[in-house]
């Protein structure tokens, strides 16, 4: 449904988020958990953004930075970005990848350079989400909207149903209060409530009802993109299935652009166009949905795929089982992160962390295994969601 | 982190605890009026001269709790007017330059908490309730008095906190395993009782009872071999240094010096009556000093346990249900070792941190008691120096509240530590 | 297809959801029979509080109390009757009645009464009212009167039924303005320090620290005591001023421990994920605050303050036995249960052993001096325990079993 | 590596059927004859399981009538969704029900012949209270208490648990070691004591395995390496000593300092007279607890030396005392049982081994908060076996962990499995899972089990109508895009369930004699049980 042509609701751009780790005596700062590492990406109208990983890869922080619940330690986040200065910051961001190396040694670098990275920060200030004053982002938090993983936490226990969902109109001041009863039945309707619903508290609700409430009360300002943070991951399979449905139906109606984050790949097949793979805060690989799943290029992904139990007793396949645990993010591996528990590691591994190369079309993965980048202009055309993440690799942007 | 690492942090962390109580302390003083301020210093007859200090009522030989009961009729405290032309005199000003209190304000917290942290506490004033009670008290500094007073205190907590956790912890986790039985129903009567009786009214009945019950057997708690039975009081043994309410006719409570000297004990190694008098090898004296401090202790403990035995119970109830005690079950632990090793464990360590959290309220309690037993420790001595007739003594009531503080921020301290070693998430988390 | 079976079939209409809330607290509350017994109590302490000033007293020979040179004793408004009597020796003593000054009122002159009893062999009978004459000796079943009566021989005499009475509207003001100004005072400041965090929350909780290492008998004795040297009004009789003071005494040591409270609370709650989304859709950190983060942070304080309301009764009680009645109260005694019973404590002792010492008199023990005030004070804190308790039962779910 | 993957994942290819199809249609499934034949022996059968939670609200009825079987070396897997009572099977099973406010209420539970739920009728009464739905449970704490101590006898030496979240389920103020040891000490105590007394270290008789092993360590082989700690272990007559020799060895160092520290292991072999009192002591009351715990079962069968019980339990605690107050007397109890701890910790470590934990001696020494959730749960498996149990209920034990470290436990269980012949009854919501491991299939719902089947059965041939709502909304990784069939309506709540068949407001083929009483379980061949009145000749509605 998300052709390409779609424009552009939320596109990331090497956003970055430390946090620091207090220790010793006096509980200074001792090191970094790098929660989120140089993610990037683009989310379209009516496409579904899957981002998948284990637990402490960082997904949800990435999906808490892009709605600015976290404040990013760097990178960029644009809103709906037009065309041409989207088109310019993947010129910018491929020109600075030429010289990122010496940068990140703080290397002295060519004026052209310095131009460049001034042109990206005036880009930044002017349109990117990341730089916004708290009005404006007030002004744009009904745009943007999240549904949260644990439906028993995320509802206030001594709010009305009605009051949780009329929150966010109050808060935007959206129409009279009679109007607003009015939006929250017919919100409720839409999510497969009964209105008789919105005078019952949290507490008298299954948890898949309290997942519709919470996405009644995200739907309440007419969201453009949506983070759905694990939405069903608590639920049982059969409520889930409703859950997922009703999500579906939403977008179709409102070309809806969701950021679906979950650890649970067959879901994030049937619901994404697109998925992101994350490993210890970084991006490992990126590819359309039936490309990834077809054919999976990152040792990592394979291994994830081939640890999904298929419901079917006599698909007895060979499977590949990682050992070992998730290193902690606070102490990363060295060179790429996965090399601790990759099946096919080489010596390479642990010393220079890959780079994020699009191997083919669409397809952009960070392993050694494929060191050379998809470039023969004529088998396909490149579509340029193709373009940015392979200009995206490796750059950052210090101004930022 | 380290446990060492732990520790030294804690430890600094109560550096500013101690100067913010100073502070407080320093502003409450500072808010005095000038002639107070002065008293406390130095409670000399000078001031007095100079700045005509004059209780309106004399109560000099006023001792509340005297036989002979010629008591204080004043209730107001004594006003203090200073005429102008005698405090604008040379040898006042000079009294307050040596108090430095001509000096900017912060010169003076300075002072101030200097003097707190070297235990320069003032003196005991001549016109307070304490010099009535205590003339010999007149006049010397307030940490001789309180160093003096220390042993009887420090006693009386120690053996408290050891029946506080004797009782508490074990009745605590068996009204919790024996929930809504009879034991548990025992426990909750005593905690909702011990936390609704005041100790001044628990102690007094105790008091009371015991007179009533020697009495008639003339018991060894009236008849403390050091007092001149039935005769009038003789004023120099009462009054004589350190203080001693020992021979307060009916009260026998109270360890007192002339019981040591009655039985020609004179050396204290530990400043503990009870166990000096074991070293001393005086089995009599050492059962007597016991005696006296058992019930205070017993009132004390009462009124703690009270407040601790719900949360031990609770913490037990929680922990019982926890997913580990389920896995030691299910892994064919015997009941008892599940309950004593595995839940047990965990509801000390809530028993021990709500100790801590909770030791500001015991300490407080010692005035009382000891005011009730006539027990010459911190709390005596600050609840007859906060008795306004005929007057406040500062001095001494900062002095002791400062010294109870550092008392409890040290216990705080010990707690932490304690729980640190007790739970390893504290120290390596 | 989403459509469940619950839209199939709408629920029957239900009253307003809190009114259903708090059916289903009382429900529960119902169950705690100890919890009922206590709310019981209360209830009837309160109701004797509202309606103590219309309370027809008795005993109308029995003075309320007398007093030598206490400030004037209709300062407490609804004492009417002051009888005053001039004695030779320690000048007049102002006794104040019920309504009006019995024809037999007893000879209240000085010394007899309080000072020398035990020496001489003088019977306690000279200083109660003749129609309510007891033996001393004999500590059996007294008559009405017997009971009503103090014998004070430090403090005046005072009429204890009459003293609970009008005690208990004053104990009921104390407690519950005290823990809830300081209940206040402490929501707020722990609610700010958690939520907002960072430097403002450690300086604030040191504080916090600070004041809770101190005792807080010690800290009341420090601040009034301190109060009281520096107004010389609060010294004299001025009702308002002195119960202010007292008040502010009080609170200025209580919000502490509901500061840490809140503290801790807000901290959970304040990682509870409806917070996030109240962010995400745009909602100010004062509406987060006042709508979200506080609302679901009174439960503890709620307890805690139940708590609390009858131990201030038990502190003043500890305080006037440290002899602080002229810095607290305007007139010694005065009728706040606490003040009451203390003081009959410390009469009590003195007399009580005096007399068992005075070969004369023997052991007399003016047991319903003790007694009633005492039991006031045991069962209003007992009974607001109790309460305090059927109600976490009540609301707490994890504690429904 | 990545062409495997892709065959493996290749499009739909392998994939059966979707189970939408009439279940007429008759599946080549495994010929019902062999079966039976070839079915192992039953070592757990629950027959007619009911639990109730007594609460304010009223009795909600967690278990109702739940009948399955456990067979040797199979796994079964329990499937359903929340709060259709999965857990509360296996805690039933186990008497681990928290009482109050649950209660089983009847049915019985067999274990080899032992009916576990013996007596249950007289260890409480039930009162209606009238104007409510409430019943009142008068309890006879005595006998709640024997009955539970007897389970002590069955719990982790026959019956053995893996709990859902690992990371509360160890408890956080012990070593590992220390919590592992314990276990193991009560149920292999003896041997372990046995062994340490048995330790000989003789100077030339280990000197030359010492030296061996230098060598090994030298030229680094690792498996040179454990060999050669093997021959020292054997040389020494402990094992233990072997374990530890080849972590001392694998530490590395020069040489002569790995000879130092060699020495000083074998050198801590040596016990004092009064450590080997104490070991004395520790084994004696180790084979009276055994005594007591056959007894106890033995009087569970009725036997008549049922009293004995009593009695052996009664002189353990006294023994048990007098050796403590002895010890405790020498004020030495740290120092006198140091070598059992090290025994202990030793036997560990080779325990951790056996769960693939590397590492081993660092995680022992450690504290459950420093471990992640996946290593939380193979200590909770390597706890678990310690007693070498007949059964492992594994409550959702993956359920908490991610894909990866998933497949790494399942993997494990079902090596054990194969090893110990342990049967496995695999309580998830995941029918993924049961797909991959189970060998047979309960489905649960609303605290009933409303199918029974081979796992290939279940799969092809779904023949209840929530099985097939189940298995019909699962999203398939093989077929996306497709709009996921749902089941309506949310799981009802237990105090006043549905009248007959349970499931009869969400299911699509429901006929008014749903609602009537519940359904009888029919066979419907190839030893698939059902309970569904589609199936009892009526004819199928929608």
């Amino acid at each position: 449904m998300a052709t390409s042509e779609a424009p552009i609701v939320i596109s990331a751009w090497n956003v970055r988020k430390f946090f620091p780790i207090h220790g010793g005596l006096f509980s200074s700062k001792i090191g970094d958990v790098r929660a989120v590492d140089r993610v990037s990406f683009d989310v379209r109208e009516g496409e579904t953004v899957g981002l998948v990983g284990e637990s402490g890869c960082g997904k949800t922080t990435a999906g808490r930075l892009l709605l600015r619940l976290i404040e990013p330690s760097s990178g960029q986040a644009y809103y709906r970005p037009p065309p041409e200065v989207h088109a310019r910051l993947n010129q910018l961001y491929a020109y600075i990848r030429t010289f990122t190396a010496t940068a990140d040694q703080g290397g002295t670098l060519p004026p052209e350079a310095r131009a460049a990275f001034t042109e990206l920060d005036q880009l930044a200030n002017r349109y990117s989400l990341f730089r916004m004053g708290p009005r404006a982002m007030r002004e744009l938090r009904g745009k943007l909207q999240i549904v949260f993983q644990d439906p028993f936490s995320s509802l206030s226990p001594r709010m009305l149903v009605r009051d949780i969902i009329a929150e966010p109109l109050e808060i935007h001041g959206v129409g009279t209060r009679a109007e607003r009863r009015r939006r929250v039945s017919e919100l409720l309707r839409e999510v497969g409530l009964n209105p008789e619903h919105e005078w019952r508290f949290p507490h008298e609700f299954s948890g898949g009802q309290r997942q519709r409430i919470g996405i009644a009360r995200a739907l309440a300002l007419r969201p453009e993109f949506i983070v759905l943070d694990e939405p069903t991951s608590a639920l049982d399979v059969s409520v889930q299935a409703q859950i997922l449905n009703i999500l579906r139906r939403l977008q179709a109606e409102q070309r809806l652009a969701y950021l679906f984050i979950s650890h649970h790949l067959s879901v994030v097949r049937a619901m994404s166009q697109r998925v992101v793979v994350m490993y210890l805060g970084r991006v490992v690989e990126q590819a359309p949905t039936e490309a990834l799943f077809q054919r999976p290029l990152h040792p990592y992904t394979q291994a994830l795929l081939s640890a999904i139990p298929i419901p079917d007793p006599d698909l007895k396949r060979e499977r590949i089982v990682l050992q070992g645990d998730v290193p902690s993010p606070a102490a990363p591996p060295p060179g790429c992160h996965f090399h601790t528990r990759c099946p096919a590691v080489m010596p390479v591994c642990s010393k220079v962390s890959p780079p994020l190369l699009e191997v083919r079309p669409g397809h952009v993965v960070a392993c050694h295994l494929y060191p050379t980048p998809y470039t023969s202009a004529a088998l396909e055309p490149i579509t340029d969601q193709a373009l940015p993440s392979s200009a995206r690799a490796e750059a950052d942007a210090p101004a930022s | 982190m380290q446990m060492w690492t732990y520790v030294v942090r804690r430890a600094l962390l109560i550096a500013p605890v101690l100067i913010g109580v100073v502070t407080i302390t320093f502003v409450l003083f500072a808010a005095l009026p000038i002639q107070y301020q002065l008293l406390a210093h130095f409670g000399s007859p000078t001031v007095k001269q100079h700045c005509g200090y004059q209780p309106q009522c004399s109560c000099a030989t006023l001792n509340p709790t005297s036989v002979n009961g010629n008591s204080c009729t004043c209730i107001s405290p004594p006003t203090v007017t200073i005429p102008t032309g005698i405090c604008a005199n040379p040898v006042f000003q000079e009294y307050k330059n040596r108090l430095g209190l001509n000096q900017p304000i912060e010169e003076q917290w300075l002072t101030y908490v200097y003097h707190s942290f070297t235990f320069q506490w003032g003196t005991v004033s001549n016109y307070s309730t304490v010099a009535a009670v205590y003339p010999q008290l007149k006049g010397i500094p307030v940490a001789t008095a309180i160093a003096w007073e220390l042993p009887y205190t420090v006693e009386l907590a120690l053996l408290s906190l050891l029946i506080i956790l004797v009782i508490a912890i074990p009745l605590g986790n068996a009204s919790a395993v024996y929930r809504n039985r009879p034991i548990d129903q025992f426990s909750r009567i005593m905690s909702f009782s011990g936390y609704a009786l005041p100790a001044f009214l628990l102690g007094s009945l105790v008091v009371m009872g015991v007179v009533l019950v020697m009495l008639p057997h003339t018991g060894f708690l009236v008849k403390t071999p050091w007092c001149h039975q039935g005769e009038p009081i003789d004023e120099e043994l009462t009054y004589s240094f350190p203080p001693t309410t020992a021979c307060y006719p009916g009260l026998g409570f109270g360890n007192s010096y002339p019981a040591w000297v009655a039985n020609g004990v004179q050396s204290r190694p530990t400043g503990f009556f009870t166990i000096d008098a074991a070293l001393h090898g005086n089995s009599w004296l050492a059962l007597d000093s016991f005696l006296r401090i058992l019930l205070p202790a017993l009132v004390i403990a009462y009124g703690t346990v009270a407040g601790l035995l719900r949360f031990v119970r609770n913490s037990m109830l929680e922990v019982m249900n926890l997913d580990y005690v389920r896995t030691a079950r299910s892994g064919g632990v015997p009941e008892a070792t599940v309950v004593g090793r595995h839940a047990g464990r965990n509801s000390l360590n809530v028993t021990i941190t709500v100790l801590g959290l909770t030791f500001a309220g015991f300490l407080g309690g010692f005035p009382i008691i000891e005011d009730v037993f006539h027990l010459n420790g911190i709390g005596e001595l600050l609840a007859i120096s906060a008795n306004p007739n005929p007057g406040l003594d500062f001095a001494v009531i900062f002095g002791s509240t400062i010294l109870f503080t550092f008392l409890i921020v040290t216990a705080n301290l010990i707690v932490d530590v304690l729980y640190a070693f007790l739970d390893p998430r504290v120290r390596l988390g | 297809m989403e459509v469940t079976s619950e839209a199939a079939t709408p629920p029957r209409r239900r009253p307003h959801p809190h009114l259903d809330q708090m059916r289903r607290t009382w429900y529960f509350f119902r169950r705690n029979t100890l919890g009922l017994v206590g709310l019981g109590i209360v209830l009837a302490i309160t109701g004797i509080a509202l309606c103590s000033a219309a309370l027809p007293i008795p005993w109308t020979s029995v003075p309320i109390w007398c007093a030598t040179d206490y400030g004037p004793a209709d300062t407490l408004s609804g004492y009417p009757g002051n009888y005053t009597q001039i004695c030779p020796t320690n000048g007049p003593i102002i006794c104040t009645y019920e309504v009006s000054p019995p024809p037999n009122a007893a000879n209240f002159c000085g010394d007899l009464w309080y000072k020398d009893i035990v020496r001489s062999n003088i019977s306690f009978a000279s200083i109660i009212p003749p129609t309510l004459s007891i033996s001393p000796v004999s500590a059996g079943p007294m008559p009405l009167g017997g009971l009503a009566t103090s014998s004070g021989s430090r403090t005046p005499i005072y009429n204890v039924a009459a003293m609970l009475a009008r005690g208990s509207d004053w104990s009921l003001l104390f407690s519950v303005s005290i823990v809830g100004l300081g209940a206040l005072v402490g929501l707020l400041v722990g609610a700010i320090a958690g939520f907002y965090g960072g430097l403002l929350d450690e300086t604030l909780m040191r504080l916090v620290d600070i004041f809770l290492s101190i005792p807080t008998i010690l800290f009341v004795i420090v601040v009034v005591a301190v109060i009281s040297v520096n107004l010389p009004s609060v010294a004299g009789g001025d009702v308002l001023v002195k119960v202010m003071a007292l008040i502010t005494g009080f609170v200025i040591v209580w919000w502490p421990f509901y500061a840490r409270i809140v503290r801790g609370q807000v901290l959970t709650v304040r990682e509870q994920k409806f917070i996030e989304a109240a962010r995400a859709s745009g909602a100010s950190k004062r509406r987060i605050l006042l709508r979200h983060i506080i609302p679901n942070s009174v439960f503890p304080v709620f307890i805690q303050f139940s708590l609390d309301v009858g131990t201030i009764p038990l502190l003043i009680g500890s305080l006037v036995f440290l002899g602080f009645g002229a810095q607290l109260f305007p007139s010694i005694p005065f009728p706040e249960w606490g003040a009451v019973s203390a003081l009959s404590v410390t009469d009590l002792q003195g007399d009580f052993l005096n007399s068992c010492y005075t070969p004369a008199i023997g052991c007399v023990i003016p047991w319903w001096q003790l007694l009633f005030p005492g039991l006031a004070l045991f069962f209003f804190a007992i009974s607001v325990n109790l309460l305090s308790d059927g109600l976490r039962d009540a609301l707490d779910p994890r504690l429904r079993r | 590596m990545s062409a495997a993957s892709a065959t493996l994942l290749g499009g739909g290819v392998g994939i059966p059927a979707s189970p939408e199809r009439p279940a007429a249609t008759t599946e080549p499934g495994p010929p019902p004859a062999d079966r039976p034949a070839a079915a192992p022996e039953v070592v757990l059968d629950v027959r007619d399981l009911r639990t109730y939670f007594f609460t304010y609200e009223g009795v909600v009825r967690a278990l109702d009538g739940v009948t399955f079987q456990l067979r040797r070396g199979e796994t079964t897997g329990l499937v359903g969704e929340t709060g259709c009572g999965k857990s509360v099977t296996a805690f039933s099973i186990t008497r681990l029900v928290p009482d109050p406010p649950g209660r089983i209420v009847g049915g019985h539970v067999v274990l080899q012949g032992t009916d576990l739920l013996q007596g249950l009728d007289i260890e409480a009464r039930f009162r209606p209270v009238k104007g409510t739905n409430r019943v009142r449970v008068s309890r006879r704490f005595r006998r709640i208490l024997r009955a539970n101590e007897r389970m002590e006898a069955v719990r982790g030496r026959r019956i053995a648990m893996i709990f859902q979240e690992p990371t509360q389920a160890l408890n956080p103020v012990f070593s590992i070691a220390n919590q592992v040891g314990e276990i193991l000490f009560l149920h292999r105590g003896g041997e372990i004591v046995d062994e340490m007394l048995s330790a000989t270290p003789d100077a030339e008789e280990v000197s030359p395995a010492i030296e061996g092993l230098i060598r090994a360590m030298v030229d680094q082989r690792p498996d040179g390496l454990r060999r050669a700690a093997d021959d020292l272990g054997r040389a020494a007559h402990s094992s233990l000593i072997g374990t530890e020799a080849f972590y001392i060895a694998q530490a590395g160092g020069g040489a002569p300092d790995v000879r130092r520290r060699l020495a000083h292991a074998l050198a801590r072999l040596r016990l004092s007279p009064l450590q080997r009192k104490y070991l004395l002591h520790r084994r004696r009351l180790f084979e009276l607890r055994q005594r007591t715990n056959r007894a106890r079962l033995a009087e569970l069968q009725r036997d008549p030396t049922a009293a004995q019980a009593r009695r052996w339990a009664r002189r353990r605690t006294t023994v048990e005392r007098l050796t403590h107050v002895y010890f405790g007397l020498w004020g030495l109890r740290g120092w006198v049982r140091r070598p059992l701890d090290r025994a202990l910790l030793w036997r560990v470590v080779r325990l951790l081994e056996e769960v693939r934990i590397a590492d081993a001696p660092h995680v022992a020494q450690g504290y459950p908060h420093e471990l992640s959730g996946g290593m939380i749960q193979r200590v909770m498996i390597a706890m678990a076996l310690s007693g070498e149990p007949d059964i492992l209920l594994a409550d959702e034990p993956t359920t908490a962990l991610d894909v990866t470290i998933q497949a790494q436990i399942l993997e494990l269980l079902d090596a054990l499995r194969k090893r110990v012949g342990t049967a496995i009854l695999l309580i998830t919501h995941d029918l993924a899972v049961v797909a991959e491991v189970a060998d047979r299939v309960c489905v649960m719902y609303a605290g009933q089990i409303v199918e029974q089947a081979p796992v290939r059965e279940l799969f092809y041939r779904p023949l209840h109508p929530y099985t097939q709502g189940l298995l019909a909304s699962l999203p398939r990784i093989d077929q996306p895009g497709k709009s996921l069939h749902t089941i309506a309506g949310s799981v009802p709540g237990l105090i006043d369930p549905p009248t007959g068949c349970r499931f009869h407001p969400r299911c699509e083929h429901a006929m008014p004699v749903c609602r009537g009483k519940r359904p009888t379980v029919t066979d419907e061949g190839g030893d698939h049980t059902v309970a569904c009145y589609l199936y009892h000749g009526a004819p199928l509605g929608g």
